[in-house]
């Protein structure tokens, strides 16, 4: 479909649904740099096609307009991979969810979607915790982080999900970081943009639950890659800023391969017959063109 | 007296050693000669070695089931003779090669024709390759049925020009068929002492010799299915794998998945977008898409998923059949929302179940589940072209609301997913269009598909989906009645037992039993009539391939109507008319 | 007229601002204060804002149900009051600070008492901190019910020495305390107005407050449960998280694992291992769970689940009650196999399911399932320390083979962990000894444990297995009669509706009603005893917490026994004794 | 429990049951493998427990002499952790299937496992193919491999299961032949006394569904790393040779950290109490003991 850019302003995805967010949520911000990217593309709210997973941060799409499919936790990615596959010319398609819903429940969508290289964009919140179930350790909790499952602290080791998808073959990985809506924008519309699958993690503030890695935190601590001579097409250096977490944290793209033709592109019915939704169930083969199904059984 | 074009024959070896692909091939000839065949196959958990066989049964009149025993006995290897001489009816032949080290003690006291063939010896002399023994073997089949050598050559043909197109083909081929020839000779020499012959018949160009997957595959596309995601699973993987083989004919989306719970997402997700989309799998997988299943409940998405039954709990017996997950299905993921559930019995079933489950999930807009099992997934039986019938098929999308619809929505007309409605079904917008924009959940929601927390809200939602049901029932098919409605005893089963079942009244009623059957294609909702049909029986008797009659259950708790007696088999291995027959008979033995 | 001790308390607001503290505090305090109390928690699913409260009910004899309508309600926000104040009952009074904006309008004509108290300047004035405008109200409650202010100064000093000890928490405390006994003062001047009072009694000392969550989590420990692993979801959670608080003490080893999938087959290696262990978790995650539950069923591997319901299908409303997942737990994972279900009433049962299961999973040696809903973890209730009595637990592990009698093996002779036994049960040796070593598989299998494709060991296995559910039968617990066995009516329930339907009873026998109840505790296998008791009652009605009535499909399916009515309420709030007798009543009108 | 090294053959592990694999099946050598390790670290049938999945390979376990506990496809990591917390003393827990379940369906659980480092060997049997399905094509199949479900050939990248467990945290990676049981039953004793999670891949030969990467094409590409100068404690050298694969693929160790503290190590009960199945339930507490959990809600 078209892109209508002339008619697509922040206020076309202006919704009256309340947000159920605490104040001083990091997901307001994400809303925000999602909205912008958007309109920057001039891609409409039916032109795109949010999913999302069970979480603070998978409520996103509910507060902006826009198409969505609102599925299980863990699970918004093969959602998105059958809109994908069944509409390839329709909609750009945008997952969105927090970590424990990415990289947790869900990370096994994300490796096989990452290496299949499908035409989406994935958003992870990162807000380092199990939000909407009132504060458990994620599996990006910092270790030693104290929670109703772990009143010792956590003794897991925090998972290097930019790393991870990095390997699995993800050809687009990048940081944004909630406080900063127009980097962030500026990230998702390159995701949005990118031929192939494009993970985003978000770094986002829980003011409840995450008392550690808060929006002061992170400011003290991110770096923009982009700022600095940063080659995006080089995996090893790639793989080395996404294990870099403590005191300098990069934000940016860390990675990009343009190289690689999307899923879609290579599916053969797609190549030979376009998106599944757009087909003429009753009208495109006779019952004689069925009918050859059966010779190779005669 | 000899017996025409009315046999079982038996198959039987290693995996991996041919005797499949010889029974598969001689299944077809069967059928290509006109004679109507069902074929079942037994095998194990491994890919090569271990015992195997395909059962192939062949008569002038159409039959449903694979029977019990065989005439012929080709063993492909020692083992196989040993495994399966108790099979052999009276009169009937083993055939396998001179070399096996078998004692004769093993045949002694069988009325059994025990032929000692030099198989690998055609093979060698004549073909100069061993592997032709098996080429042989069937040779000596012809023989000794009197059949016409024409059709197995037909076949070899096919089979090594197809391998190996060009002259290397064109050579195995002869050399096949010479050995073929020679066998067939020798065969032939034990004819007057075999009373059991096969003659061709006409008509058999215009008929097919399929399984149920196929049928269902066939069904499916037939039925406007443009997208599968799957994930291999015996004995669901050849519903997958039919679609994939015509991907680019029909233009099928085919996607593997990482596992079954992605599989049924992703189907979700091409379902919402606007394709007829599928999945298929077995028990394991399906316990695997239970949570999305309620999302496609919850959210209306109209999904098919093909259940092909194996052998339970858990990993169970991966090659055996059971009817072990009605129950299961019919309950399966937490809270209450409605689901169909389709239950064919016979190939003609599983290729109306196809197209007709596509129909039923976007008209109801809620999940379909076709239920099939591992016995029905692999038997193959001769059918009709006329009976698969794609010029049948009428494609029903349901209350589909138009782009034009959508174009006249007045300027504070906002499009609502979830809308309340009489018969629960709201009008679906495909999504895409500007003024169609909407959102659905898996979390209760409003008309317009945003998360809620008001009970009424909760109500109406629940009442509205839930009234789904009561709009399908009369449009699910009834019950379906075989022979005398009155007679003393009335079968009933569901799914695969159909053919059993029937030939098992035919056997009764030839033997003076009064004898009945009811055959529920489709189950859930239970169709209409189902009360009549049952209460007005004099006696039911349930057949089910479970531990506990899961469908007797079903019924019970629906209409109150407790089947009198239940023949229950759980043994991994399909039910034979001559199960029933002698169950039944017991039954009435011990005073029905 | 002034009545003594028998309240019902609303503290409604906004998520996060602390009317849930307060209102577990007064909760709190009624308990220690002698007066017996039961607490509902009605909230959203998010984590600040919108509108939730906290329903506190008291009385001088102990209750099983929060009961309805409010004498007072406290709110801490202006919207409280719109949504709350028609829950006030006559003769009540509604608290809240001076400065909402709120319309006479909104109170005219109701029977109340409006106190517009200055709970912001007592705050500000008094305590320096506006935060304090909590504990004012708390104060004018206390003053208004002329209860004795020293229980809630003794939960002040432990919140906030609690939290910040030394002199920080001193000093807060006190202020609050300043501010508190100066509202109480305020609140005083109302007394007349106002007829409902509070007075300590005694034997608050012997008693508890907990819901139903912890009454499990502490049952589990008392029974042997030293490993759990689980994965968040409400309303399982804090299951969960209430073994991980005492993992320290009791040497709980506590597993977060990263799905419920896991969550299932890592308890499932534990139990294997020889641990007592368990999961906990609601209907989204028994979903992903299913395909382990078959896997325990056929290994004979005893494992607790927890399954608390929500409002289904699908992520639902995760905040809100329903007993919709009865059906699915009864019948989930393919195949069929023994699984245990316990459904416990109150917190008493709670706590005894939560020791029962251990025993019960380790002599069956199969999958047991504790349901409990969202209204009963989260309901709080006063009860005796006696009725949480943990030197009446025994641990009975079932037939455990020792070392001793592994050591003694003759040299051929081979432990079998599948050993055919009348009862199905098999002795069970813990892994890890040299004689003992074993394989077991999700596979069919032999007796010793190796995959199979054998038919015969293949029914033999299946018999076995399910006879496992004729053993623990006679062990299950009977249903619990309540009342009249004759009477006209009977209702019937399983799980957390125990207390609203007693109340029910009790309020009908007022009512010149004749009414019993029969109550559940442990529904699968269906106890001993049943059928008589059912059969011996005059008109049944059962009541559930879903659309269908699945337990009442369940009974009649099992036994033929039609329930003559059904009591359903899915609109995600728990069913109160008002709403059954409102529904009897009607019943009883249109003509039992 | 104390190994009994003198008593521990090759024999203690042989069994009666009959393999049902096909002739020249690559999985035969890698019992040979592991009954070998097993042997040489003197670990007897009872000391050790497998965990395995459903596959060609997972029936492993079945054809050797030891404890087994055959779970579902995908799943054996998740029991192996479960025995590992019940029964930290007792058991060397060995995990055991084939890509498909391991890479594939299972590959969250390999994630989150090697990210706590439980103490427990993975073993991949990979043969680049759903096997035991009858040859479709899996996660490591190499694009193009024409199969069942991919008759145009598959159109997904390979996943590089190594590095991808290295970006993960996996403390112990090495790669293994079939066609090499000497090497392989070294390697696999290296991840037997490896305290940690440790991932050993097994190149293996499916004569049936895999023509393409047979013995003789493995035979033809693999080097060992330890023959090499490669040093296995350094995280991006690793990184890069996981990524290897055409003309050479790298066998050996690959990485290994022995300074992350084992999960079980950390567990609050298991530090303080033991293992839980060696814990006396009847006896251990006093009614009075346990009455102390009321106490917080008097
Ligand atoms: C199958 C399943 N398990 C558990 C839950 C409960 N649950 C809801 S949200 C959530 C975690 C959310 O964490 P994250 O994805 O990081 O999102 P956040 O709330 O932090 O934004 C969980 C465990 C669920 N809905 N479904
Ligand atoms: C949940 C589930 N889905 C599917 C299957 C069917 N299945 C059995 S083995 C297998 C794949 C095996 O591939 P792999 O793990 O690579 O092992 P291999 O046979 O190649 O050794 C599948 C898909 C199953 N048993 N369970
Ligand atoms: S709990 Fe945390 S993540 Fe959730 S809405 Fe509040 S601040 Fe945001
Ligand atoms: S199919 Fe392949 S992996 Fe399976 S046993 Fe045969 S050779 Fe081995
Ligand atoms: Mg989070
Ligand atoms: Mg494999």
């Amino acid at each position: 479909m078209v892109s209508e850019s002339a008619t697509v302003t922040i206020k076309s995805f202006n919704t009256d649904e309340r947000s159920t967010w605490c104040p001083g949520c990091g997901d307001f911000g994400i809303v925000v740099g999602l909205k912008r990217a958007l309109t920057e593309l001039g891609i409409g709210p039916h032109q795109v096609m949010f999913t999302s997973g069970i979480g603070c941060g998978s409520k996103l799409p509910h507060y902006m307009w826009a198409n969505e499919f609102n599925s299980l936790h863990g699970r918004p990615v093969p959602v998105a991979t059958g809109i994908r596959l069944a509409a390839p010319n329709k909609f750009t398609v945008i997952s969105v969810s927090g970590d424990g819903d990415s990289y947790g429940i869900g990370v096994g969508h994300l490796i096989h979607t990452a290496r299949r290289n499908v035409n989406m964009v994935q958003v992870v919140e990162n807000n380092q915790v199990y939000a909407l179930t009132k504060g458990q350790y994620s599996p990006t909790s910092q270790p030693g982080l104290v929670t109703t499952t772990s009143p010792e602290g956590s003794i897991e080791a925090a998972l290097n999900g930019l790393g991870t998808a990095i390997m699995a073959g993800a050809s687009f990985v990048a940081r944004g970081f909630s406080g900063d809506p127009r980097g962030m924008a500026d990230l998702l519309a390159r995701a949005i943009e990118h031929p192939g699958y494009a993970l985003v993690e978000i770094l986002q503030d829980c003011v409840i639950y995450n008392r550690v890695n808060t929006t002061k935190w992170y400011r003290e601590r991110i770096y923009d890659l982009q700022e600095e001579d940063h080659d995006t097409s080089d995996m090893r250096t790639a793989i080395d800023r996404s294990i870099e977490w403590g005191d300098r944290i990069p934000t940016g793209i860390l990675f990009q391969n343009t190289d690689r033709p999307t899923y879609e592109e290579q599916v053969p019915a797609i190549k030979a017959f376009g998106g599944a939704v757009d087909r003429d169930l009753a009208g495109e083969f006779s019952p004689d063109d069925f009918a050859k199904m059966l010779d190779d059984y005669a | 007296m000899t017996t025409l074009n009315n046999m079982i024959f038996q198959f039987a070896g290693a995996a991996g050693t041919g005797c499949d692909s010889q029974g598969s091939g001689w299944a077809r000839s069967m059928t290509r000669a006109g004679l109507w065949t069902f074929a079942n196959f037994d095998f194990e958990s491994r890919i090569r070695g271990g015992h195997i066989y395909y059962q192939i049964r062949i008569s002038e009149k159409p039959i449903e089931n694979h029977g019990e025993g065989a005439h012929v006995l080709l063993a492909f290897d020692e083992q196989a003779v040993r495994e399966r001489i108790d099979d052999i009816l009276p009169g009937g032949a083993v055939i396998f090669d001179e070399n096996y080290k078998l004692d004769d003690s093993l045949f002694e006291g069988r009325d059994l024709l025990v032929i000692r063939a030099p198989l690998i010896k055609f093979a060698n002399d004549i073909g100069g390759n061993k592997l032709m023994a098996n080429t042989a073997a069937v040779g000596v089949l012809v023989g000794i049925t009197n059949f016409s050598a024409k059709y197995i050559e037909r076949s070899l043909r096919e089979a090594f020009i197809g391998r190996y197109p060009g002259e290397r083909g064109e050579k195995l081929a002869a050399s096949n068929i010479e050995v073929l020839t020679a066998a067939v000779e020798y065969g032939a020499q034990f004819q007057d002492r075999f009373d059991f012959q096969l003659q061709a018949r006409p008509g058999g160009e215009n008929r097919i010799l399929i399984n149920g997957n196929v049928a269902i595959g066939m069904g499916a596309i037939g039925g406007g299915c443009r997208f599968i995601s799957g994930y291999p699973m015996t004995p669901a993987t050849t519903v997958l794998e039919f679609l994939a083989a015509h991907q680019d004919e029909y233009g099928i989306v085919v996607k593997q998945t990482e596992d079954e719970i992605a599989a049924l997402l992703t189907a979700i997700g091409a379902a919402h977008a606007g394709a007829r989309a599928m999945t298929s799998t077995s028990g394991g997988g399906f316990c695997l898409m239970t949570e999305a299943l309620g999302l496609a409940g919850t959210t209306e998405t109209g999904v098919v998923i093909v259940n092909a039954q194996r052998a339970g709990p858990s990993t169970g017996m991966p090659t055996r059949t059971e009817q072990g997950d009605l129950d299961f299905v019919l309950y399966a993921s937490h809270g209450e929302f409605p689901r169909l559930v389709l239950t064919p019995g016979s190939v003609e079933e599983c290729f109306r179940a196809g197209h007709r489950a596509f129909n039923l999930a976007e008209k109801y807009q809620t999940p379909v589940i076709i239920m099939t099992d591992l016995f029905q997934a692999f038997a193959q039986k001769t059918v009709d072209r006329a009976d698969l019938d794609f010029g049948n098929i009428t494609i029903d999308r349901g209350k589909l609301v138009s782009d034009e619809q959508l174009d006249a929505f007045g300027p504070d007309e906002m499009y609502a997913r979830h809308k309340l409605s009489d018969d629960g079904i709201s009008p679906r917008a495909l999504p895409g269009h500007p003024r169609g924009v909407y959102m659905t959940t898996g979390d209760e929601h409003t008309e317009r598909g945003f998360i809620t927390e008001s009970q009424s809200v909760r109500v109406q939602q629940m009442d509205k989906r839930m009234q789904k049901l009561e709009t399908a029932r009369p449009d699910m098919l009834p019950p379906e009645l075989y022979g005398d409605q009155d007679a003393d005893i009335t079968l009933v089963g569901w799914g695969s037992t159909r053919g059993p079942i029937r030939e098992a009244v035919d056997l009764l009623v030839a033997n003076g039993q009064s004898a009945g059957a009811i055959h529920f294609p489709e189950v859930w909702p239970l169709p209409e009539g189902t009360e009549n049909m049952l209460s007005a029986a004099r006696y039911l008797i349930g057949v089910e391939q479970n531990f506990s009659g899961q469908f007797a259950g079903i019924v019970r708790r629906a209409t109150g109507i407790d089947f009198h007696h239940r023949i229950l088999k759980y043994d991994s291995k399909q039910i034979t008319a001559g199960d029933i027959v002698a169950a039944v008979k017991e039954e009435v033995r011990v005073g029905i």
